[in-house]
């Protein structure tokens, strides 16, 4: 049982180690480095999709193959749930 | 009509088992048999579909690619794209074979069970996710596609929720594959986060391999080495396959075949220009050996493991375990081979790696197909006896003829004996292994001797022996489930009569797609 | 929780309260093209009142007026109707999965229209507002599915009784 | 320069003490609540990064102007919320599961139990 607390522990002193490294490499908070993509979609928007919301037509225009397989997580979820409480033959 | 087919291929082959999987409630309310036929028909077309896809990029080595909801990808790339080079059509091969045995086999297999409506569903939602982590171009697409996959597998692991263990092998396997796929996620948000890019050949292209990358790079190697089954991560791996219904488990063998595809596809082409590369030459080796390290751990375990197994189908899945070992072992030893080049200066894997890499990638398709052989064997036996432990077995040779020919079948296989497929594989791991350091060749081939030891002591115990008195009345299996394993069986004995054929058809375009990671930056 | 729900005062003020919660989150999902939402965030509140029902009135009472089957019947429907609108981007317009087939320089429709800077109007986005409606559906049966079974599982067993 | 990583820092805080719960809790629940801080934390990474100085929301209804924050990630991230439900869901039934088979949530008792 100590081994789960020594691997465990140096396993989670790891992990923190290079978190907290990879959060001070990261770009300063607010002023992200790199931003062709949003930027386009910010512009185009409108003209593209039609959208006001630029989130909307993320989801469902740019990324909308994304929105399918979230609605399928969605529904798979649901059959497990069902099929996990079904009635199971006596 | 046929070229429209073709050029809507990608999409089709998710889109049909999804619209499937929606159908399948509504058609379950009408008849039972109406349904079965359904869910069949629905998967023989993806199963076209998808091989028409894989025979097209394959014979001409081109890539294709599809983009959703617009005609041209445009500058920047901010649709999600699916990209089909030979490693996506190699590994969409298996997810075309799999789940189409596996549906046909659990008409009978399944035919006590309630909730079956629901059943089919997942496994058609199984189907889609895997094709979808297959295909997909786009890292987060990749990332819900995973999702997709570990919910709907860990719902029908624990299938038969009045048995603790299979709950409780769902839980584990649930637990880990979620903490993996959060891992992958967070190394998704550094990437985007650092780029702005969500699509693999714009990240390959734009990637710095500063410190960030490579805590990235770390990440999603654990993350999806933890969802394959590589070795300190391995304990769900025997449990879910065990605790599953068999139909069940060789599906899940293609969802773990495509997290390994995950691995190879980061590593090679997201990562590949940096690991492979001059200035890295020396860390490039030092992770090569590194795999080896691990891939020798992860044979040493399944194989030892699987001596001491006491229950058929766990000692199967430890054997999947020491396979997935010898995948490692190939593509490990094989990135520990890259050298310079003195005269071009150009750094590249040696003639014995490369032999390597095709033995492993070879043997990704041999060791899903023995694997589920064996794994749809024990599931025919556990349906007659209802019987897992191998003590209680005994003497099933005289009244199962067919399923102990399989099972042979399997067993030759499984331990790289001339005839079948494992053969042909694993001999190009241990020509090309011999060639880079003689010792792994040799632990190589002795834990495959263990393994054949292994299923030889289980053939005794299950087929042979004294005819036990409580089996009298067994007869054979139901012809579905025959049907199931006849059309593994064969694939096995084709790959195993003409491997040439296969190794030069399926195997090189692979090869030569995953060493070639400016084509695939290229493909967009 | 119990099997007969919650007081009258709780059941009284549910009453009152769900129909404000139903409008509130169909308008979050017919205008998630326009303002901050969508199906999914309607979905959720929607499905969040239904569940409010459920623990009220408790687990047994709701199961006895709204079926499991049917919510996963009123899912699939959802599902359908998203998946054959991106389907019909396969024949119509562009011919791509999942193209934005009435809106566009190919688009079909002339009802939608173009959006304004500003306050727009309800029919602009082409496919999208018919998308989050079908996923709004989705998810309401979806989630209220999911928070019913469970909840009617979990009702008889009290204490740890082992099987 | 560090004070403006506050964000960041919150993030890994978050995804430490719900990898902490997830090996060092032995019961279920704790377990699972370890997992969806995990969750929490990935998602509010995301959120960050969207984030840029004196913009507004990426809509254009009533729209005040000026420079708005990018979008993707906010997509993403409601992806990701939708995925974390669907999992929580099926690991509280997997769990629900468990307490009927063996009367408890605690690891060692179920350990025991098995042998």
């Amino acid at each position: 049982m100590n081994w789960r607390i020594v691997f465990g522990g140096l396993f989670l002193a790891v992990i923190t180690f290079f978190l907290i490294i990879s959060a001070l490499a990261t770009h300063d908070f607010g002023e992200p480095s790199e931003t062709g993509m949003d930027q386009y979609i910010i512009d185009n928007t409108q003209a593209e999709t039609g959208a006001d919301n630029g989130v909307t037509a993320v989801v469902f225009d740019y990324r909308g193959f994304d929105t399918l397989g979230e609605a399928t997580v969605l529904f798979t979820a649901v059959a497990g749930v069902i099929v996990l409480f079904r009635r199971l033959k006596k | 009509m046929f070229e429209q087919i073709l050029a809507h291929s990608p999409a089709l082959a998710v889109a049909i088992p999804l619209l499937g999987a929606f159908f399948t409630p509504l058609v379950g309310k009408i008849n039972d048999k109406l349904r079965n036929i359904f869910v069949i028909l629905i998967l023989a077309l993806d199963s076209f579909v998808v091989l028409l896809l894989a025979n097209d990029v394959l014979s001409t080595g081109s890539i294709r690619t599809y983009i959703f909801g617009a005609k041209e990808i445009g500058s920047p790339v901010v649709r999600i794209i699916f990209e089909i080079d030979g490693l996506n059509a190699f590994m969409i091969i298996l997810a075309a074979i799999l789940p189409l045995a596996a549906v046909i086999y659990s008409w009978a297999f399944m035919k006590d069970e309630t909730g079956q409506d629901k059943y089919y569903t997942l496994m058609l939602l199984l189907t889609a996710g895997m094709l979808g982590m297959m295909m997909t171009g786009d890292l987060f697409n990749f990332f819900v596609f995973l999702e997709i996959t570990s919910i709907s597998s860990a719902a029908l692991i624990a299938y038969r929720t009045n048995n603790k263990f299979s709950v409780q092998a769902a839980f584990k396997y649930i637990v880990i594959s979620t903490i993996g796929a959060l891992f992958v996620l967070f190394a998704i948000a550094i990437l985007y986060g650092q780029y702005d890019a969500l699509n693999m050949a714009v990240l390959a292209n734009s990637i710095q391999y500063g410190l960030l990358d490579k805590i990235a790079l770390v990440l999603l190697v654990i993350a999806l080495a933890m969802k394959a089954g590589i070795a300190p991560m391995h304990m769900w791996l025997p449990e879910a396959y065990g605790r599953a219904p068999s139909s069940v488990t060789v599906v899940i063998i293609g969802t773990t075949l495509g997290s390994f595809y995950g691995i190879l596809r980061v590593g090679f082409t997201i990562f590949g220009e940096q690991i492979i590369s001059a200035s890295n030459l020396g860390v490039g080796i030092a992770l090569g050996w590194m795999l080896v390290g691990l891939a020798i751990l992860t044979i040493f375990i399944g194989v030892l493991m699987a001596l001491k197994q006491n229950d058929f189908k766990k000692m199967i899945g430890f054997a999947a375990v020491a396979e997935i070992g010898y995948m490692l072992l190939a593509f490990g030893a094989a990135l520990a081979t890259i050298y310079q080049n003195s005269i071009t200066g150009a750094v590249d894997i040696s003639p014995a790696g490369l032999t390597a890499l095709k033995g492993g990638m070879f043997h990704i398709l041999n060791d899903a197909l023995d694997i589920s052989l064996l794994f749809l064997v024990a599931g025919a036996i556990y349906y007659v006896t209802k019987e897992a432990s191998l003590n209680k077995l005994g003497g099933l040779a005289r009244n199962m003829k067919y399923t102990t020919v399989f099972f042979i079948i399997g067993m030759i296989a499984v331990s790289g004996l001339p005839p079948l497929n494992g053969f042909a594989s694993k001999l190009m791991i241990y020509q090309s292994t011999y060639e880079i350091n003689p010792i792994l060749a040799i632990v190589a081939i002795l834990c495959s001797i263990l393994l054949l030891a292994t299923f030889v002591k289980v053939f005794y115990a299950v087929f042979l022996g004294p005819k036990l008195p409580k089996f009298d009345k067994v007869k054979e299996v139901p012809k579905s489930m025959l049907i199931g394993m006849l059309i593994i069986a064969c694939i096995i004995i084709f790959i195993g009569l003409f491997p040439n054929l296969v190794v030069e058809n399926i195997v090189n375009p692979a090869v030569t797609a995953l060493q070639n990671a400016t084509a695939y930056m290229g493909g967009i | 929780m119990s099997d007969s729900g919650m007081s009258k005062i709780v059941k009284t003020m549910t009453g009152v309260c769900f129909p404000f919660m139903l409008i509130f989150g169909l308008y979050v999902i017919v205008h998630g093209h326009l303002t901050p939402g969508g199906g999914f965030q309607g979905g959720a509140i929607v499905a969040s009142a239904c569940a409010m029902i459920l623990v009220a009135y408790g687990s047994v009472w709701t199961m006895k007026k709204v079926k499991e089957k049917h919510l996963s019947i009123f899912e699939s429907l959802g599902a359908l109707m998203f998946i054959s609108l991106a389907f019909f981007g396969l024949i119509l317009a562009d011919n791509v999965f999942f193209d934005n087939f009435i809106f566009g320089a190919n688009g079909i429709g002339g009802l939608f229209a173009n959006p304004a800077l500003g306050i727009a109007d309800i029919n602009t986005a082409g496919v999208i507002p018919l998308m989050n409606i079908a996923v709004g559906l989705k998810v309401i049966a979806g989630l209220f599915a999911i928070v019913l079974v469970m909840a009617y599982a979990t009702h008889k067993i009290k204490g740890g009784n082992k099987q | 320069m560090i004070t403006f990583q506050i964000p960041y820092l919150a993030v890994v805080g978050l995804i430490i003490i719900g990898l902490y719960a997830v090996i060092f809790k032995r019961n279920l629940i704790k377990m699972i609540i370890g997992i969806t801080l995990i969750e929490s934390g990935v998602n509010l990474f995301l959120i960050t990064l969207s984030f840029r100085e004196n913009s507004t929301a990426p809509i254009y209804t009533a729209s005040p102007g000026g420079i708005m924050s990018l979008p993707v990630p906010q997509a993403l991230t409601l992806t990701s919320i939708v995925i974390g439900v669907a999992v929580l869901a099926l690991m509280l039934s997997l769990v629900i599961h468990i307490y009927r088979h063996y009367g408890t949530l605690d690891v060692r008792k179920i350990k025991e139990d098995d042998n």
